[in-house]
């Protein structure tokens, strides 16, 4: 006689081992621990900053302009005597907010298109790829300026500028993910069971490249944001005087002869973000490998 | 009685985009399987029969002829044939626990957890093994599962494409004596794909010799292994290792099978073959009886 | 082989094509009409109506689309709405400053990538190994106007030894240059190393150690050389970023090449040199990746079958 | 007169899960011309024997003890130099799976032609009569074309030739053959079996042929040695150990070739043994059907005769001689 509940909670209990074993793994590796920490750290002083900052960051003071680092303001202030730490807070919402809306709208997309085109290969699946190697051709960066022109500056021409080179991305490394796991035997196995497609793709072939979308996706974080403030930047994103971080070290570039620290705090700043991402992204590949299993 | 048969089926691969160049795997085969026996089809690899076995379980449509199945055809699955395949790494998913694994053959009816137990039962796992991942197993674990997963189905045939090839020695007659023993309590019917003599010795009622996507010869084993009538057939078997009979005349092993892309004319094995006539490079041999269930393909009469 | 490269030929036309179409429709159907666009907000309606029907803006849009491939066959990219001039001009009289700042930066990007890769490769734990890893950050994750802007100001602002703007010296050459290479040596160091690495454990690295084979020989006819097919792969890969990496640098260094040309257009509304650009990039992509191709398959005789395949 | 003694040989894997013995005091010795067959399951150490033979155990392997005596040099002492000398020259070795082990990039001929340039500082261009000539010898048709082939162009069993062509080309005194057939068809097997085992005769070639399959070993070995979870379990001349088997798991591997129609086979239970966590005692004894109770705190000891030994507790108390 089997032991029935005892079996069922074993299962249960089992399928945690899994991911034990990868927070496990993850966390050996301290610098990729410590990324996710700064990631964590900035994105919620960002989300503070959408209902408070220290100082008004958009309230001009022109009798303490450009001054120096100091107990009042920690960063200093630029040359409209803004404080540049409440700037920093005001405008992570634009910066790693933009960027993750439409990292995630894109992912989203472009993951489905790739599993469909993968899955299916017929007609569908070559138009997909076929319209996907189009946007390919062109550099993110200058997609997204072109969508800038288009629609002009704004919140939502730059999030739409960003999600949508994103899409053929995804649908590229999604279609040759999902195209090698569709010709591995268990999938033939389940179309033998009668199963149909749409079951075989959530059910076999999804969670199986899951990983491979993670951390693409956790790479494509920091891309972002560097298209983003790219944008910013060049003056063709989010415009001033809002404290997208890109649009702060475009505005306050001419200062870089007298007052450098104007232009490099917001500019260190993305930098290390996005460094955060790229080595979270290395440690989540490593952890998330499904080689490592076998190891367990 | 005839449970599976293929009537004259062809399936070329296409390898370059204008489609001009094509892998003729399957040209043109007929064959039948009987209701409980173990047809077995041989060859090198590269010969087709792994396409040959897909067809079969309707994996891949063929680009003509028909398979039917109980006389009548199908398109389309309908879970009475299933399938143990080669390498046992890609055959389960790898983010599914057993229990997963072979509930899903199951309807939603039978599915629970005294039915999946009942079938690891069956082929000599443990209930304890539902909880576990498939790296977790060994190859020979593996393949039991994906053997539980295949009667889970409840199936008529089941196709053995290669089932212990990937499997180490001592292994392999654990997964045999399974097989054997499941046909004897179920009734299976078994297609058995390998290049092993040895094992299509051991355990098929009749076997089907393939050579570059065509039937050269077909019987019942003993018949075949016994008296073979194709040069090829003779040729496989003095080139075994395994203890069958041995051919009563040698034909010394040369060169390797021809391109599939453009085979040669006639008879296809006439390359290779130490008997070719000038006959055999015009016309090819068709299959003829030699005894009431034993066809060839050739010339010459051995 | 010929056969496989017109196939190629057919299919990168058959994408430039799509390029194109995304373009040109991209600027025509999203809200925004170039004649408004030119003419200012404040513009009569008249003057906006006159004004399409100059431009051809009036005919229907598939009708337009024909009108541009014709005379794309003619190497006519169209008029620029803000010069009046020929769009091709305007660009042929930019495009030498940008190959040339891509050219050197390439160079610089190849030679420091490489030799760090196959050192770092050879020895991950050495000086070398750190370099890459340090590189690979600075090139995936700094944005490339804090490379810019940090070069200017340490030797332009601070050591006073190399000119912040302009163009036309080698030293006005060098800052921009030197930001685009640091975007691209990350990448392809990473990917050199990764590949000797891998080199290093191949069976067939086995079988020439089993043969009795020099050292040398193993590393430079073993190891390395199929090490660096890929790079040739990542050189046309990185084309994208580096045009990327062009917009922002030239932008900053008052570079007169075509990125600074393509802020402009946008800036100016110049649609029809946009489009141009936009087009003149892609010609270049497709054919940086053909040649690519084509190098790959002399280099390693196995592309010839992936050729085949396709 | 020995060729190749090895002896107390032990090497370790430092993996991340643990240490794993892949070799256990092995001890073996190849006489002139003789043909020594290593038989086990994936896992047994067969592999890394073949390769510390020639020292080409890899990082994390390492060999932690023992002596490879080679014509009386100690292999293991000798200089990085003085080893490169010997591979390939001396001591050459053929791989199971012939894709991968040649270079893709470079034409069959002018891999083959390395090896002379290795050890005779021969002008690569004045090779290429010598590499037909070879590649005729491994009875390799079109010769002169298929010497500026590259190997994706080549069959499984050519590009088997072309290792085997390049392992002879020198004469070496010992060949090392690791599952040379395995990824081939039986029709190829065969051939290249009948050509190794006239290579042999011509060249009075010593061969150490791994392999997992009896029926293979059988074709061609003189003395056979049986490996389980990194130890040798059975040695002896091959006939005998393919007729009378004494340890339980050779018993298992030869009785399993043994088809007999629709007989159940002779089976042992349970699965090759997980190397990071060795049972006690005996390693076999969880699968062995004569195990006794004694099994689990047996230490290993080869119990020997003038042609051979076993390793296991059964013989012990017999009084074998």
């Amino acid at each position: 006689m089997i032991r029935k509940e005892t079996l069922l909670k074993e299962m249960n209990e089992h399928r945690k081992t899994i991911r034990v074993a990868t927070w496990k793994a993850f966390k050996r590796n301290k610098i990729s621990l410590l990324s996710l920490i700064v990631i964590l750290s900035v994105s919620a002083l960002s989300t503070v900053g959408i209902v408070y900052s220290p100082y008004n960051p958009y309230q001009p003071n022109f009798s303490g302009a450009l001054m120096p680092p100091s107990l009042a303001h920690p960063l200093g202030t630029d040359w409209l005597g803004r404080d540049i730490l409440s700037r920093l807070i005001a405008g992570g919402k634009y910066t790693l907010g933009l960027a993750f809306v439409a990292i995630l709208i894109g992912a989203t997309i472009g993951t489905f298109l790739g599993l469909a085109s993968g899955y299916y290969l017929g007609l569908v699946g070559t138009i997909i790829q076929r319209v996907s190697e189009i946007f390919l051709i062109l550099p993110t960066l200058i997609i997204a300026a072109l969508f800038a022109a288009v629609l002009g500056t704004g919140l939502l021409s730059t999030l739409l500028a960003i999600a949508i080179p994103t899409i053929p991305v995804y649908a590229k490394l999604v279609h040759s993910a999902a195209l090698r796991v569709r010709n591995e035997d268990y999938v033939e196995a389940a179309r033998l069971l009668k199963k149909s497609g749409p079951y075989i793709m959530f059910n076999h072939i999804l969670p199986n490249i899951l990983h491979v979308v993670i951390v693409q996706t956790t790479y494509y974080m920091g891309t972002g944001i560097l298209t983003v403030s790219a944008l910013g930047f060049l003056g063709l994103g989010v415009p001033s005087p809002t404290p997208e971080w890109g649009t702060m070290v475009g505005d306050a570039k001419d200062y870089i002869f007298s007052y450098p620290f104007v232009v490099f705090i917001p500019g260190i700043l993305i930098a290390v973000v996005v460094v955060a991402f790229n080595i979270l992204g290395d440690g989540l590949r490593e952890a998330l490998d499904p080689k490592l299993r076998r190891l367990l | 009685m005839k449970i599976l048969e293929a009537v004259n089926v062809y399936k070329y691969f296409p390898i370059d985009i204008f489609g001009r160049k094509k892998i003729r795997a399957v040209d043109g085969i007929s064959l039948h399987v009987a209701s409980s026996e173990t047809l077995a089809i041989v060859g090198e690899s590269g010969s087709g029969k792994t396409t040959l076995g897909r067809i079969l379980s309707g994996l891949v449509k063929p680009d003509k002829g028909k398979i039917l199945y109980k006389g009548s055809s199908f398109n389309g699955f309908h879970g009475k044939v299933q399938m143990v395949f080669q390498n046992p790494d890609s055959s389960l998913d790898p983010s599914w626990q057993t229990y997963d694994i072979v509930s899903e053959a199951m309807n939603n009816r039978r599915k629970s957890l005294d039915s999946v137990a009942e079938v690891l039962e069956l082929v000599g796992l443990n209930p304890a093994y539902i909880t576990k991942y498939p790296h977790e197993l060994s190859g020979g674990e593996k393949q039991r599962v994906a053997i539980a997963r295949a009667i889970a189905a409840e199936p008529e045939i089941i196709i053995l494409d290669e089932p212990v090839s990937a499997l180490d020695a001592s292994i392999r007659a654990q997964i045999l004596n399974l097989l054997l023993d499941l046909q004897e309590k179920k009734g299976y019917t078994y297609v058995l794909i390998d290049h092993d003599l040895g094992r299509v010795w051991h355990i098929s009622d009749r076997v089907v010799v393939m050579y570059a996507g065509k039937v050269v010869e077909e019987g019942k084993t003993e018949e075949v292994f016994q008296d073979p009538k194709h040069p090829y057939t003779i040729m496989l078997l003095s080139a075994s290792t395994s203890n069958i009979p041995k051919p009563k005349i040698n034909v010394s092993i040369q060169g390797e099978l021809p391109s599939l892309i453009n085979p040669p004319s006639g008879c296809r094995f006439r390359t290779r073959c130490p008997f070719a006539q000038e006959k055999c490079k015009v016309e090819e041999p068709q299959l003829y009886n030699v005894s009431r269930e034993h066809e060839v393909a050739c010339y010459n009469q051995f | 082989m010929l056969e496989a490269v017109v196939n190629r030929m057919l299919q990168a036309i058959i994408t430039f094509i799509g390029v194109i179409l995304l373009v040109f429709f991209l600027i025509r159907v999203l809200p925004g009409d170039p004649a408004r666009l030119i003419a200012g907000f404040e513009a009569r309606p008249e003057d906006v109506q006159n004004l399409r029907h100059l431009l051809g803006l009036d005919k229907p849009l598939p009708l337009q689309f024909v009108d541009y491939m014709l005379s794309l066959l003619k190497l006519n990219l169209g008029i620029s709405y803000k010069t009046g001039g020929p769009v091709l001009n305007e660009i042929l009289a930019r495009l030498p400053y940008t190959a040339e700042l891509a050219v050197v930066a390439e160079a610089i990007a190849v030679f420091a990538g490489v030799s760090l890769g196959i050192i770092a490769g050879l020895k991950p734990r050495s000086f070398a190994g750190y370099l890459v890893s340090i590189f690979g950050i600075i090139g995936s994750s700094f944005p490339s106007f804090l490379i810019a802007l940090l070069l200017i100001w340490v030797f332009a602002v601070q050591l006073h030894v190399l000119p912040a703007f302009g163009a036309g010296s080698i030293q006005q050459l060098i800052l921009p240059a030197i930001t685009l290479a640091l975007l691209l040596t990350g990448n392809i160091a990473r990917l050199v190393k990764s590949s000797v690495i891998e080199s290093l454990s191949t069976n067939h690295v086995t079988t020439a150690m089993a043969k009795g084979l020099s050292d040398e020989k193993i590393i430079f006819r073993h190891i390395l050389r199929p090490a660096l097919s890929p790079v040739i792969t990542i050189i046309g890969i990185q084309f994208g970023s580096l045009m990327g990496g062009a917009v922002i640098t030239e932008t900053i260094f008052g570079w007169p090449g075509i990125g600074r040309l393509m802020v402009d257009s946008i800036f100016s509304r110049d649609f029809m040199l946009l489009q141009g650009i936009i087009v003149v990039f892609a010609v270049i992509f497709l054919v940086v990746m053909i040649s690519v191709e084509i190098l790959q398959t002399i280099i390693d005789p196995r592309y010839k079958e992936v050729y085949k395949m396709k | 007169m020995k060729l190749l003694e090895v002896e107390d040989l032990s090497v370790e894997y430092h993996l991340p899960q643990g240490k794993v013995k892949a070799l256990d005091n092995v001890n073996l010795t190849i006489d002139k011309g003789e043909v020594v067959g290593v038989v086990g399951e994936s896992g047994s150490g067969k592999s890394t024997l073949a390769h510390a033979v020639i020292r080409l155990v890899k990082p994390p392997g390492k060999i932690v003890e023992g002596r490879i005596l080679f014509n009386g040099k100690n292999i293991l002492e000798l200089s990085d130099e003085e080893i490169r000398k010997i591979r390939g020259k001396e001591i050459s070795m053929i791989f199971q799976d012939p894709s991968s082990y040649l270079n893709p990039v470079y034409p069959v001929g002018f891999q083959v032609a390395e090896v002379y340039e290795a050890h005779e500082n021969t002008n690569m261009r004045k090779l290429n009569g010598e590499v037909v000539s070879l590649f005729k010898k491994v009875r390799i048709t079109d010769s002169e074309v298929r010497v500026g082939s590259y190997p994706h162009e080549l069959s499984g069993g050519m590009k088997q030739r072309i290792l085997i062509a390049m392992a002879i080309a020198l004469k070496p005194k010992l060949l090392i053959a690791d599952e040379p057939t395995s990824a081939l068809d039986t029709t190829i097997q065969a051939e290249i079996l009948s050509l190794l085992n006239e290579l042999k005769e011509e060249y009075s070639l010593s061969i150490l042929f791994i392999s997992h399959d009896v029926g293979v070993v059988s074709e061609i070995a003189n003395r056979m040695i049986v490996m389980y979870a990194g130890k040798v379990v059975e040695e002896g001349p091959a006939k005998r150990i393919v007729e009378e088997p004494l340890h339980p798991y050779t018993k298992a591997l030869v009785l399993a070739t043994k088809t007999t129609r629709k007989k159940k086979l002779f089976s042992i239970p349970g699965t090759p043994p997980d190397m990071l966590n060795l049972p006690k005692g005996c390693p076999f004894h969880p699968r062995c059907p004569y195990a006794k109770d004694s099994c689990k705190e047996w230490s290993y000891r080869m119990i020997r005769n003038h042609e051979g030994g076993v390793a296991c507790a059964i013989y012990e108390n017999t009084g074998s001689s």
